[in-house]
């Protein structure tokens, strides 16, 4: 169980030739991930860890019928890839590229809904579904397999409540890294859908940082829709200064516009408990 | 990236939207000679990227050229939220009838641009949008045709013009869209666009923001962010250089951590614990221990700082890696300040005894770790 | 009965303040069309023949709840009217307006498929349900009720043999000009498809010329799917040379593509009985 | 509108699609200069827009610039299907692995842009496409994202490419793909674009028409249309100027009617009954009498015309203002040869009426009308 991905995800790899797309290639395998393939223009005809590369994802989609994909690609060429993927078949593509330019995201996000395709990214760790299947960067040891899914906007913030969790007894059933960057394929509202639907998740965790409205919205729909199932949030970036942009694209306060305050106040009325500190999160799971 | 007001009138004014004629000066001299190819009254404005240069006094009128120099004079010795300012833009001075809005930003649960208008210009626009949600005009724009010149008309109409100022400001929005898309412009705003005593309009405003992330297809600006951009702290310049994520904040305690997340997580449990951070700085994933050593001579270098607190959650990033930065930095800076660290995850036991060998306390508690840094930092006193 | 308008049809004129406007909405309104607005940016608030103006579609929406649309705004500008018709509910978009680039026309094709709007046009005489509305540009003395469809590349070639029909007592259900452009919003399988459904309607006449292969993709639908009316053809263009543009955008014979012979030959193939002369079509409607 | 081999070839250059190094020369000194600055082996080409100048002899080789120099003085004093050649196109000759082709056009049925691309290029691609339609690779064109650069790869590898040469491939097709769309082209390709003998790629020939209908967007070429392009015969300038569409057929009857797809079923009339058009004349809808009159005068100033058929079926058209045209024609211009005239629709009573009383009978029937046309063109004797 878990979302989007478990263990009989097909996944390839784009841009599995660049320094990043080798080695990250090499962990997905050793978590015991299906990558059945890999792209790369250009590179067509050599192999990476034994996986044969290809140079066109219709070439590797004839071979091998993925439905997911990773990419690495540098960010001027990230746009093309995910459209690669897409118009190939490929239903969950995962985004790890980061300095993607928004316009070229908005245009993949665009083609994605017509599609019906899952984007997770981009500038995302990545999504880890414990022991079946970690299509992301995410170091594996600090997850195991349970009952709380994860949703976040940051990478080692997630790793730091995941490695929290683990050490208290509590297992993961899907940890999702939605991306850094103001434009995702995948917002808080569509996971919180997915875990809804998942029976092997019995609890949320809902990572948040400053900038823009989506855990706003989140806790709107929470409190709107009566969500069924408990929901624990953070949210990063209470001492971050207008105006100016603490490392993710995305984390940016604009005029009064995606300040902590304004998530904490709105997830607090939505019924949802607010950890202070990242450490209190895995007290409150516990204790409540 | 944002530029200045003048670069972004320039571009307007290339993109065929009224905007004042006017002229940049970086004397008094300048300033005054610049006055005399333009029509009087005059405005005076100072060219700071910081908001709020308005109720700093960095606007001046004037009504004679003599009179432009001295307002020239006056702000080019000014300071405007601690950026000195060193160009001045003199501009007609026009007669105003009724300002507006009009911007394009990006909607992130809609997943696209969107256009920005209100009928009350001249303010912050987030306060209206805050008290008056009915004075705003949101249309989202569908990213497949972008903003149809039809879609400019109808808001031109719902901020409540008609006949020929509908079509008129139809068409400066259209511009302004096609510009704003053209140098890939994360926000690209006319505020005030105002409307002229006889009916015009003309853009008295201007703020153009670029994403930072498609400098690439923008090779001059990219040349100008690391060259001209006056406004930067010698640490700020530093961290663009190395691509590194900087910011300078008012407290005394510096910060060093890998991921954006867990960094401001960090200055927000500082702050938890009564602590003020000096900075954030996100050494991002996997750095080398190169990297780690930048980013400490990038923080040290900050006088307020006194006592430096590095969080390292190793995942890509090596906490040996991180353990050789900071031994690499001791020896080439010297590490004079107090210094916390908090070090776990991949090659943890390594990159502690490094650490530990070279007499340094290594912490595996982030909060213990901040707790320990709030209180170093009051010991030294501030 | 007919097809795509009737006497229900509510109709905006875009570009009613233009010469050719002005000239036809007096005409359309004179046969009975129910022109219930016009709109011309920068007019707002005049009338046209006491139609009122506006300088949106958006606000004559909001007033008169139109379902048509007819356009004669000039080429640069054409497109753009098409999107507003579009984008704000109308259905049926009749594009008079000839020169627009084929560019734009493909853009507006597009958007037409996404919104599921029918659109005639460009460069068409427009299209006419006898006696009952008339969206276009076509002298409406020659046409009567009855039931012969007509689908046409061809304005004049159309009156030509609209008036023949006339003369010998034919009738027709709707004439439709698809226009003289290589892109087109409707093309032959699309009117067949129409034609099948309406009852009125109990022969058709193709009237095809030289360029593209829409005639030909017609005959092959025809044959494949056994279209249960007849179908009388005229091919225009038998003695046109190659790489010439024969007055419409859409005449030409590129390379051995889209001549009239090819033409021919697949329409006879399919069933459909090709007329030398235009006089000739009266003459097979009525003796076979 | 057709562009020269060399200012399609210009463009590519200029928009990074590697063609073979070459110079234009209106003379065969000019020509030997410009091969002085290439490296020999030469090709010198015809510069005209009829297709199949290679066949009629346009196309020459040199090893040596004395060569060259005779091979243009050659060409120049050609005539390829009755046009002068009055400019050669020097280039250096390449060495050929292998002709491809690849180009850009457009699907009616899909309302689309469509990329056709084929490993055999370098003949007529329509003929390709008829006898192994196997050998062609299209791929439509999503209107709303254009060719995306995996697409172009795509293309690249069913035409039998892989590894760097793909790449390389997909990079040239992206960049024609983008070159088209800016210049609004119906049709642009390269045919053939050939592997050189070292692997790479090269545009040998190129062709571009851009949509005639665009060109309020590309002002450069409508002016060049105007002025510069040298194949146009004097009606058919005379046409353009007048927003008359005129094409120069082989007969002997000069015609003129109201809109294309009547004229075309007119010409094919005349030829059903034995006759020969000298021409297509669309005076297009709603003609007015000055309209009628230049038309008139184009046509008979064509000296094959012997016959002149005038056939107008009235609806936004009125045959009064027709017939207004006509005796206006034979006022001014003088109508030496013999007419024929059919007249119908909207104001048709009076329209007769007018010609009737000045000498000239009107017919009814195309048919009848068409027959008595060809019955006077073969009196007059050819």
């Amino acid at each position: 169980m878990g979302i989007i991905i478990d263990k009989n995800t097909r996944a390839i790899v784009q841009g599995i030739t660049g320094t990043q797309g080798t080695f990250h290639a090499k962990l997905m395998l050793e978590y015991g991930t299906k990558i059945v393939a890999g792209t790369s223009p250009g590179k067509g005809g050599t192999h990476v860890h034994g996986i044969p590369v290809y140079d066109t994802v219709e070439e590797a989609q004839e071979k091998h019928s993925a439905n997911a994909s990773i990419i690495f690609v540098p960010a001027p060429f990230a746009a093309d890839a995910a459209f690669e993927a897409m118009e190939n078949g490929i239903t969950t593509i995962v985004i790890i590229t980061e300095h993607i330019p928004i316009k070229d995201a908005i245009s993949v996000m665009a083609r994605a809904k017509q599609l019906n395709t899952t984007v997770i990214g981009p500038n995302t760790p990545g999504i880890i579904t414990p022991e079946q299947c970690k299509l992301g960067i995410m170091p594996s040891h600090i997850f195991k397999s349970g009952n709380v899914g994860m949703i976040s906007r940051s990478g080692t913030l997630t790793y730091e409540i995941a490695a929290g969790l683990t050490k208290n007894g509590i297992g993961q059933s899907t940890c999702l890294g939605l991306g850094g960057d103001p434009i995702t394929g995948l917002n808080f509202i569509d996971a919180l859908k997915m875990f809804e639907k998942d029976a092997s998740t019995q609890a949320i965790i809902l990572i948040g940082e400053i900038g823009g409205n989506l855990e706003e919205l989140a806790a709107q729909y929470i409190a709107k829709e009566k969500y069924p199932k408990p929901v624990v949030a953070f949210i990063a970036g209470r001492s971050a200064p207008p105006g100016k942009r603490m490392g993710h694209a995305g984390a940016i306060v604009m005029g009064k516009v995606g300040t902590a305050e304004s998530k904490i106040q709105a997830l607090t009325e939505a019924g949802v408990k607010v950890a202070d500190k990242p450490s209190d999160i895995a007290r409150i799971l516990m204790h409540g | 990236m944002k530029l200045f007001e003048y670069e972004a009138k320039n571009l307007l004014t290339n993109h065929g939207i009224p905007t004042p004629k006017g002229e940049l000066a970086t004397t008094p001299t300048q300033a005054q000679k610049a006055a005399e190819k333009l029509k009087p009254p005059y405005a005076i404005k100072a060219q700071v990227l910081v908001a709020g240069r308005g109720k700093a006094g960095g606007i001046l009128f004037a009504n004679s050229t003599e009179e432009a120099k001295k307002a020239a004079e006056k702000i080019l010795n000014m300071q405007i939220k601690g950026i000195p300012v060193k160009s001045v833009w003199i501009e007609e001075k026009i007669n105003i009838k009724k300002e507006l809005y009009f911007g394009i930003t990006t909607d992130r649960f809609s997943q696209s641009y969107v256009a920005v208008a209100s009928a009350s210009g001249g303010m912050d626009i987030e306060e209206v949008a805050e008290k008056h949600p009915e004075k705003i005009v949101k249309t989202t724009i569908n990213p497949l045709y972008g903003l149809h010149p039809f879609q400019a008309r109808q808001i031109a109409r719902k901020i409540g013009y008609s006949s020929n100022q509908l079509s008129e400001l139809g068409r400066i929005f259209e511009k302004l869209y096609t510009l704003g898309m053209q140098y890939d412009s994360e926000l690209i705003e006319m505020n005030p666009i105002v409307e002229t005593a006889d009916g015009n309009f003309m853009a008295a405003d201007a703020r153009i923001i670029i994403d930072d992330n498609s400098l690439f297809r923008h090779q001059e600006y990219k040349k100008r962010l690391l060259e001209g951009n006056s406004e930067l702290s010698q640490q700020e310049l530093e961290a663009m250089k190395s691509g590194l994520a900087y910011v300078k904040l008012n407290g005394n305690i510096g910060v060093v951590g890998n991921g954006a997340g867990l960094v401001m997580a960090t200055l927000d449990t500082i702050q938890y614990y009564g602590g003020k951070p000096a900075n954030f700085l996100d050494v991002g994933g996997g750095a080398a221990s190169e990297t780690i050593a930048a980013a400490l001579k990038i923080v040290l270098s900050d006088p307020d700082v006194k006592t430096l607190f590095i969080n390292i959650l190793g995942g890509i990033t090596r906490c040996d890696e991180v353990a050789h930065g900071i031994l690499e930095a001791k020896a080439k800076v010297g590490i004079a300040k107090p210094i916390v660290i908090r070090l776990v995850g991949t090659n943890e036991q390594e990159g502690k005894r490094i650490l530990t060998e070279a007499g340094i306390h290594v912490l595996e508690s982030m909060e213990e770790a901040a707790q320990k840094a709030v209180q170093t930092s009051k010991q030294g006193g501030n």
